[in-house]
């Protein structure tokens, strides 16, 4: 390994500092400082509306940050576009689902691989590159239980089916860092089961980023944990750390524990 | 309650152009809490919105209210007849500001009267904080919360809501728990579509389970949330001790 | 008699507008056509009430004329090459008469000279290029320009009226550009001088910024705006200036045109027009005798009423001298358009004819030498009526030579303010009107 | 390997058709009718493209094509009264015709590319307005009575005296076009374009550059577009600020919704029924000069009994035969983001 | 941990931050280009005589033209305000691109010019002059053609577009089916000869404003005055009722509303015939204005587009902005262009729209959800 190589291990994936976001006269995200080692499985939790959407949001690009940097592999990725920081590796899904409601299952996936690829605008299609990259969207499919449903266009997916969808997509590109948010809402029980294992059977390699609100899934998932309240980050801890704290019942879990059986 | 069931849901299917989406749905709903359970693409959201009078789907088969038809019925009149719906993925309108969402329905009418906009804001006070967001300028959670608020608004005597816990936090979740199971006192009907069956047992004690389009099972709160077999059955929800 | 019966049929088409700014003419035109049938081949309106309906019988020294189509264009260009492919080609017309306007007869005459065994006569049409810069030599027009059709007025302005100086406004395409040009020749042929020109683009709507500019410092005013602009000009034009002194102004055959003067309603009373070749109150035996003429083949001419007032009107008139144009080519040299047409083409060449406004020849270019007349608009029972004062004899398309084959088309800066002769001017008659 | 579909009978027949044409109709119907058809077709084809596959409808196409044919007519005329008479070998003319084409749409495409919706159908509505009033105003290069006399290349002669030779080299065109289209939809091109139009935001954080793509699409479709200018030049010998005007640019749009603007094989249908419906219908006596309302009319049945257009109407009988019935899809392909008032 | 250090900053960024400022020079040199080098040009150099002669030379030089320049410009934009209000309504609120907006334009004129010519009595075929005409001549008529197209409208919308709602392609083409039809109809019917409905004596004279001496016409400030009426009238329905919330919650989500027990259908109903009687209402204005003549529908439809784009979709304001922007721009092009480009300026204000798309793609005013 070089030294080169050896050092960006010992530096965070991400690293943001001062981050903050404001809608006209709300501070949805403020001052937040926040590293995320590689390999590392991280949750975001807070009640809604803390502003964990938006700090995704300002992490991958698609909102601009109103202070701070943010620093991806080493590099600052503060005025990057979104597509530039997708193809330096980072992958997300979106709460409410994007995906491409007029095409295909496959067509879905296969445009996610190819994102991060070279020859969007390539007007010929290649056999062996085209065939080798619908191999890899059959995959992600049957990855996320979607491989019976290969063929149909995504409009006519059920909500869940389309939530599922998601996470293939994030995964599509094979990224570095990969933000869900959300990824259980909406699934089903047993859809929630295998996301769960589909997570923790992720390369090791890959870190994680998870807002959730379903503990059973985030708290099974993460070896830490950071919780936000009022754009703030104002806990952070492994999950046994944050079952046992007070701020986070009082403000986050309430008294008894609805959120699952 | 006389002898007319309050919903009657008798025969109904449901179509995608060739696709059947439900098959042969019947079940009544008398009064109090009814919570449907199922996995995902199994139809549920189908079948509220064929009780509302939603498209896309072809809807034939009958479901009365109180005794009145509605199938083929405008789902404006449907609404009127006292009917609140919580729709899956909240479909809030982004032109409108959350007070916007509020007041264009508070006060139209008739009907009890029991709630108000003031209410609302007392029951969510995050929404109060943001009422001049626009409905697409809310976080996941919020959304959620101004779709359940929107419900109550129209004074329902039957609500229907599919999935309101998604993208909710568990202290707000507990929240509403509490609230319903008072609106339920108070005599509110409720037919609650959940993926999370901890609200849905915690709310409802009688359970409907739905698979590929049809009611497989009828059970109670208690066993479903016990009984690991019937949920594996239903819900493809493999028991812990056969995990590895 | 069996010669005659197998003598072949002359196919005829007529190009007209039924769409766009001439749309509601298109019977005017059809009017025209079928009147010089009857009155010269024979031939009967097949509805007294609708001309576009046709004619029925006809012939030529036995070859019966046949009516295979009535084109319908809108006065652009395309539109016209199309309708008159479908005419000549689909229903195999052998001759056209037609279009009504000037862009398309550019269209037409450069169609016809890809097709010289065709013969084409216009219809209304008065673009200058047409027969000045194209010069097909199967295609005839026996009616005038927009040039020509202004003649008589800078004579009558500079020296008659007494101005010196004009400014001009013109729509900003080639048909106004071509009045103009005939106005702006002439008054400064004699010595005038044109201070501005202020070309708005068509399809103005608000007209207050070139009211505005017109200068107020000069004699008189000449004015070329038609179609949707003139009435918004000139309300703009009292809104700025104030209420429009008739003697002032000068207007184009937009002014004049029954069907259209009607409509300016009294504010311009006084004010000298530009014909288009026709005089409808002239009081000569000819003249009355055409519109007898037109009111004995058509009671009605729709949508604008009872036909006979009618004749003089631009459409009317074009489409009928032009049909007896062709009519009297045909007749010379025995109704045969066999060989390629030439010798019915040499034939329509030579014709001479004495219209109900003049004599009239055609000049090299197959182009009408006309009179032309010249009229003022005056009140009248408190509505605006129009009269003819004043017919100039012998009007040729070259100006004196101010415009050729080689010189630059009418346009925003040409003709350049020149003196020179016009073989015309002092020789303006005024000629017996009627009422 | 190949299955028989009756879409594909049909094509085939409707291609093997159009190459005997010349021996079974009139002249008049080759020269005349059918050649406009496939010209036409050509350009509602590009406007079907970018519908259906990069969801932007544009009123642009017919300003593309036109500013092809004033180019090939600036540059191939010779001795005019109008123009710049620069007297080129038509071939030239075809080559900067497309090039100046493909430019000004490139332009036109990345001015417009953060446009969506029903404001992509306004901008490029202005681009056909303004092109329209540039050449009627500026008359060095047309004015408002247009350019004449424009030559076809002497391969293809006099196009009065050869009609038969226009046409084929028309339909080589149409059918090349079509075969171009189809394919790049399945390219990564074009499937990349589908994407952004059905999200442009996920799009973006896939990986790429959004509003390259809708430009780089909005040249193709010029290019598309501009082969249907060239050819409609060299068929009307004669090109006037009044071939782009509104009109005309509803014309192509009035076509390929007919046609039906999901697939592309609509571009030609429906602009064989226009023409067809532009040429017969004032022959019917009763209706003579009252012949738009009849156009308009039929226009008006046509998008509501089908929103897929002709071919929609095909698709229908064909599952009508074959017992399946599917619900009209009615993708509309304008989806405009809701927009906050603040009246 | 890692001690912070400052990351690397990678070329990708730093030519991003180049392009980024490089766009911004471009930017600011192009609002100079297109603001201020006009501005300065028509305040202060604009010149009378020479190549470059404009009519009146600058405003300094002559402020009394430019005057009457700004006032022609605001009033006119009045008139466009006026008719695109109708536009936007329907357009801008209810997502219809109303292609027959024109078309009811000048059926409302037409109705309203027979009407004023037969109580005037003077015979149809003859224009009248506003000494003819009395204050009722003008008001009656205004006020039937109005109510005639408002009804056109709605009928249009309940039989062809109701069915189609949301499919906004469909929609347009069916109301340019219809304006093909209704202007081939109008044609026959009313001719193709341009007339105009004339302005009652009482209004037709001139103004002292009291300013540089200039008599203004009073047609046109009534015009102004019926804008803003027409504009605080619109504003309050929107702002003040419900209605204006049902008509964009029903655009966001049709199905939603009629969920919540709203009769969307009646609220878009109500909405199509008030746009439309705004149009019929334009085309009175309009005609007395300036004429009524075939192909004028596609004209104010043009303009309605126009107005309503530069200022974004659904917004009044910004309706009254792109009518500003229109009637200024068309009026000082035709003013201030020197002499021999005035022809030009009606590019003018096509560029005008093309530019504002191209920095602002949802107009002026309109906002993104
Ligand atoms: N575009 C916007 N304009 C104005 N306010 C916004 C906008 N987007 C989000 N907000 C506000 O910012 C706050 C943070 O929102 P965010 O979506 O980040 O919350 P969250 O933590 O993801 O909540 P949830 O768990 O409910 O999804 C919210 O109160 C929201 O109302
Ligand atoms: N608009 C549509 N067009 C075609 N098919 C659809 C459409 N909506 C749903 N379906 C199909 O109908 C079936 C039932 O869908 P439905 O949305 O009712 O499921 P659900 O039980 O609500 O699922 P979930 O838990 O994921 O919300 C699914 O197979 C789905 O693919
Ligand atoms: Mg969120
Ligand atoms: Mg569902």
């Amino acid at each position: 390994m070089t030294d080169v190589s050896k050092a960006e291990i010992a530096e965070p994936i991400l690293r943001l500092r001062g981050i903050g976001r404001r809608f006209g006269g709300l501070h949805a995200v403020r001052d937040v400082d926040l590293d995320v080692a590689h390999g590392e499985r991280r949750a975001i939790l807070g009640p809604n509306g803390a502003g964990k959407t938006t700090l995704f949001n300002v992490i991958s690009g698609d909102v601009g940050p109103s202070s701070g940097t943010i620093d991806f592999l080493g590099e600052d990725v503060s005025v990057l576009p979104p597509r530039a920081r997708a193809k330096l590796g980072m992958g997300r899904t979106y709460q409410k689902s994007r995906s491409f409601l007029g095409m295909t299952v496959e067509d879905n996936l296969y445009l996610a691989v190819l994102g991060t690829r070279s020859g969007h605008f390539r007007p010929i299609s290649l056999r062996k590159r085209d065939g080798e990259m619908r191999d890899r969207a059959r995959e992600l499919a049957d990855a996320v239980g979607l491989g019976g449903r290969f063929g149909e266009l995504v409009g006519s997916l059920s909500h869940g089916e389309q939530r599922q969808l998601e996470v293939g997509m994030a995964r599509a590109s094979n990224p570095h860092l990969m933000m869900l948010d959300e990824p259980a809402s909406g699934l089903s029980r047993g859809e929630r089961v295998a996301l769960t294992e589909l997570l923790l059977s992720l390369d090791p390699a890959i870190t994680l980023i998870l807002i959730e609100h379903d503990m059973d899934v985030a708290l099974r998932v993460a070896d830490r944990v950071t919780m936000m309240h009022d754009g703030r980050v104002i806990v952070e801890g492994t999950p046994d750390e944050i079952r046992a704290n007070q701020t986070v019942h009082d403000l986050y879990l309430g008294r008894g524990n609805h959120s699952d059986v | 309650m006389s002898d007319v069931p309050l919903l009657a849901v008798e025969g109904v299917n449901a179509f995608y152009g060739t696709a059947q989406a439900l098959d042969d749905v019947s079940f009544e709903i008398l009064g109090g809490s009814t919570a449907m359970v199922g996995r995902n693409g199994m139809g549920k959201t189908t079948l509220c919105n064929a009780i509302v009078g939603v498209p896309p789907a072809r809807v034939s088969g009958s479901i009365r209210y109180n005794g009145t038809e509605l199938v083929g019925r405008p789902s404006y009149k449907v609404a009127k007849l006292g009917i609140g719906y919580v729709p899956q993925g909240r479909r809030l309108f982004p032109s409108l500001s959350v007070d916007e969402h509020l007041r264009m329905i508070a006060g139209r009418g008739g009907g009890s009267k029991r709630w108000t906009v003031a209410k609302i804001y007392e029951l969510f006070p995050r929404l109060a904080e943001r009422r001049r967001n626009g409905g697409a300028q809310l976080s996941g959670g919020e959304q959620q919360m101004l779709a359940i608020g929107r419900a109550l608004l129209t004074n329902p005597s039957l609500l229907i809501m599919d999935e309101p816990s998604e993208g909710l936090a568990p202290a707000i979740i507990e929240h509403l728990v509490e609230t319903f199971r008072r609106l339920e006192q108070e005599g509110l009907a409720i037919l609650l579509i959940e993926q999370n069956l901890g609200m849905a047992t915690a709310i409802a004690e009688r359970q409907l389970v739905m698979v590929a389009g049809s009611i497989a099972a009828e059970t109670t709160a208690a066993e479903l949330s016990t009984d690991m077999e019937l949920q594996r059955r239903y819900l493809g929800v493999e028991p812990l001790a056969e995990r590895t | 008699a069996t010669a005659r019966s197998s003598a072949s049929t002359i196919k005829i088409a007529v190009l007209s507008d039924c769409q766009g700014a001439f749309g509601s003419f298109d019977n005017q035109d059809m009017a025209g056509v079928v009147t010089a049938m009857a009155q010269f081949a024979g031939a009967k309106a097949k509805n007294p009430n609708k001309p576009r309906d046709g004619w029925t019988g006809g012939s030529i020294n036995g070859h019966p004329l046949k009516l295979v189509g009535v084109g319908c264009s809108n006065d652009r260009a395309d539109t016209a090459i199309k309708e008159t492919k479908r005419l000549m080609e689909q229903l195999g017309a052998d001759i056209l008469i037609g279009p009504l306007s000037g862009d398309e007869s550019i269209a037409v005459a450069n169609y016809a000279k890809q097709h010289p065994n065709k013969t084409f006569v216009d219809g209304s049409a008065g673009a200058q290029d047409t027969t000045l810069k194209v010069r097909a030599p199967n295609f005839f027009r026996f009616n005038g320009d927009g040039a020509m059709w202004n003649a008589g007025l800078g004579d009558l302005a500079h020296n008659k009226l007494g101005w010196k100086t004009a400014a001009v406004i013109a729509d900003d395409y080639s048909f106004a550009w071509t009045s103009a040009a005939g106005f702006i020749a002439e008054f400064c042929a004699v010595g005038g001088n044109v201070t501005k020109r202020v070309f708005p683009p068509l399809n103005t709507t608000d007209y207050s910024s070139y009211a505005q500019q017109m200068p107020t410092n000069v004699d008189g005013t000449f004015v070329a705006v038609g179609g949707a602009g003139l009435i918004p000009f000139l309300k703009a034009y009292e809104q700025a200036h104030g209420p429009i002194d008739g003697k002032k102004f000068i207007g184009n055959l937009f002014w004049g045109t029954p069907g259209q003067f009607e409509q300016l309603s009294t504010r311009v009373a006084g004010a000298y027009v530009g014909g288009a070749g026709t005089a409808g109150d002239l009081a000569t035996k000819a003249a009355k005798a055409y519109n007898a003429q037109v009111g004995k083949v058509f009671k009605t001419i729709p949508p604008y009423g009872a036909a006979a007032p009618q004749a003089a009107s631009t459409f009317t008139y074009g489409f009928y001298v032009n049909t007896w144009g062709l009519l009297a080519g045909l007749k010379a040299n025995g109704g045969n358009i066999a060989g390629g047409q030439k010798s019915l083409q040499a034939a329509i060449k030579k014709v001479r004819l004495a219209t109900p406004y003049g004599p009239l020849y055609l000049d090299k270019n197959n182009q009408a030498v006309i009179n032309v007349f010249y009229q003022q608009l005056y009140e009248k029972g408190g509505k605006l009526a129009v009269k003819t004062v004043g017919e100039i004899p012998g009007v040729t398309q070259t100006f004196g030579g101010t415009f050729s084959s080689s010189t630059p088309a009418p346009g925003r800066t040409n003709p350049k303010c020149v003196k020179r002769s016009l073989p015309w001017i002092g020789k303006t008659i005024h000629p017996p009107v009627t009422g | 390997m190949t299955r028989i579909t009756p879409d594909r009978v049909v094509g085939i027949g409707a291609l093997v058709l159009a190459v005997i044409a010349p021996f079974i109709v009139s002249s008049y119907w080759v020269g005349a009718l059918l050649t406009q058809m496939l010209f036409l077709g050509i350009v509602a084809a590009s406007l079907i493209f970018l519908s259906a596959y990069g969801g932007m409808i544009s009123l642009a196409q017919v300003a593309v094509y036109g500013i092809a044919g004033f180019v090939v007519g600036n540059a191939t005329t010779n001795g005019n009264t109008k123009g710049l008479n620069l007297g080129w070998n038509p071939w030239w003319g075809v080559i900067a015709g497309i090039a100046i084409a493909v430019g000004v749409g490139l332009l036109f495409g990345a001015l417009a590319s953060r446009s969506v919706g029903i404001y992509f159908l306004m901008i490029t509505l202005t681009y056909s307005v303004i092109a329209n009033l540039t050449f009627g105003q500026v008359t060095d290069v047309s004015g408002f009575g247009g350019i004449s006399g424009i030559p076809a290349p002497g391969a293809i002669g006099r196009v009065e005296a050869h009609q038969n030779r226009l046409y084929y080299v028309a339909l080589v065109a149409a059918f090349l076009v079509y075969l171009l289209l189809r394919y790049v939809a399945r390219t990564p091109f074009g499937l990349t374009l589908q994407g952004v139009r059905d999200d442009p935001i996920r799009m973006a954080s896939l990986g790429y550059n959004v509003n390259l793509h809708r430009t780089i699409a909005f040249g193709f479709a010029s290019f598309v577009a501009s082969i249907g200018g060239v050819l409609f030049v060299w068929w009307n010998g004669h090109i006037d600020p009044a071939s782009i005007d509104l009109g005309a640019t509803i014309d192509v749009l009035v076509i390929a919704v007919i046609g039906g603007l999901y697939r592309l094989e609509g571009a030609w249908v429906g602009a064989l029924f226009f023409v067809i419906v532009n040429n017969y219908s004032q022959q019917i006596s009763f209706i003579g000069p009252r012949f738009h309302t009849l156009i308009g009319a039929i226009f008006l049945l046509i998008v509501l009994v089908s929103p897929g257009g002709l071919v929609g109407l095909w698709e229908r009988a064909l599952e009508l035969a074959s017992g399946t019935h599917k619900e009209p899809s009615d993708r509309t392909p304008i989806e405009v983001g809701p927009v906050e008032s603040h009246v | 941990m890692a001690v912070d250090r400052p990351p690397a900053i990678s070329n990708r960024a730093r030519s991003l931050a180049l392009r980024r400022r490089v766009l911004l020079v471009i930017g600011w040199t192009l609002l100079a280009i297109l603001v201020i080098v006009p501005l300065l040009w028509v305040l202060f150099l604009a010149p009378t005589t020479g190549k470059w002669a404009t009519a009146f030379g600058s405003a300094v030089h002559d402020p009394k033209d430019f005057l009457i320049t700004v006032l022609n410009g605001v009033t006119a934009a009045a008139l466009y305000f006026v008719v695109a209000s109708g536009f936007t309504l329907i357009f801008g609120l209810m997502r219809v691109v109303n292609m027959a907006h024109g078309a009811l334009f000048l059926f409302g004129g037409y109705v309203a010019l027979k009407l004023q010519r037969g109580m005037v009595g003077e015979g149809g075929s003859f224009g009248l002059t506003s000494a003819q005409v009395n204050l009722t001549h003008w008001i009656i008529p205004a006020i039937v053609g109005t109510v005639v197209v408002a009804a056109m409208g709605l009928a249009m919308q309940q039989v062809f577009l109701r069915w189609n709602q949301g499919q906004e392609l469909r929609q347009a083409l069916i109301t340019i089916a219809i304006s093909i039809i209704l202007a081939d109809q109008m044609l026959a019917h009313f001719g193709g000869v341009a007339e105009d409905i004339a302005w009652p004596r009482n209004i037709d004279t001139f103004v002292n404003l009291r300013v540089q001496g200039i008599l203004y016409t009073e047609t046109r400030l009534v015009i102004l005055g019926i804008a803003l009426a027409i504009g605080i009238l619109l504003w309050l329905w929107l702002k003040r009722t419900r209605t204006g919330m049902v008509i964009r919650a029903g655009v966001d989500d049709r199905a939603m509303v009629s969920a919540l027990g709203i009769n969307i259908q009646l609220t878009f109903a109500i909405a199509f015939a008030v746009g439309s009687a705004l149009a019929g209402l334009g085309g009175v204005i309009g005609g007395s204005f300036a004429s009524l003549a075939p192909g004028l529908d596609a004209n104010w439809l043009l303009y309605s587009l126009v107005v309503v784009i530069i200022g974004g979709m659904g917004s009044l304001g910004g309706a009254a902005i792109g009518s500003l922007l229109l009637g200024l721009t068309s009026n000082f092009s035709a003013a201030y262009l020197p002499s021999t480009y005035t022809y030009y300026s009606i590019i003018f204000t096509f560029m005008l729209v093309a530019i504002i798309l191209a920095v602002r793609p949802l107009g002026l005013f309109g906002r993104p959800a």
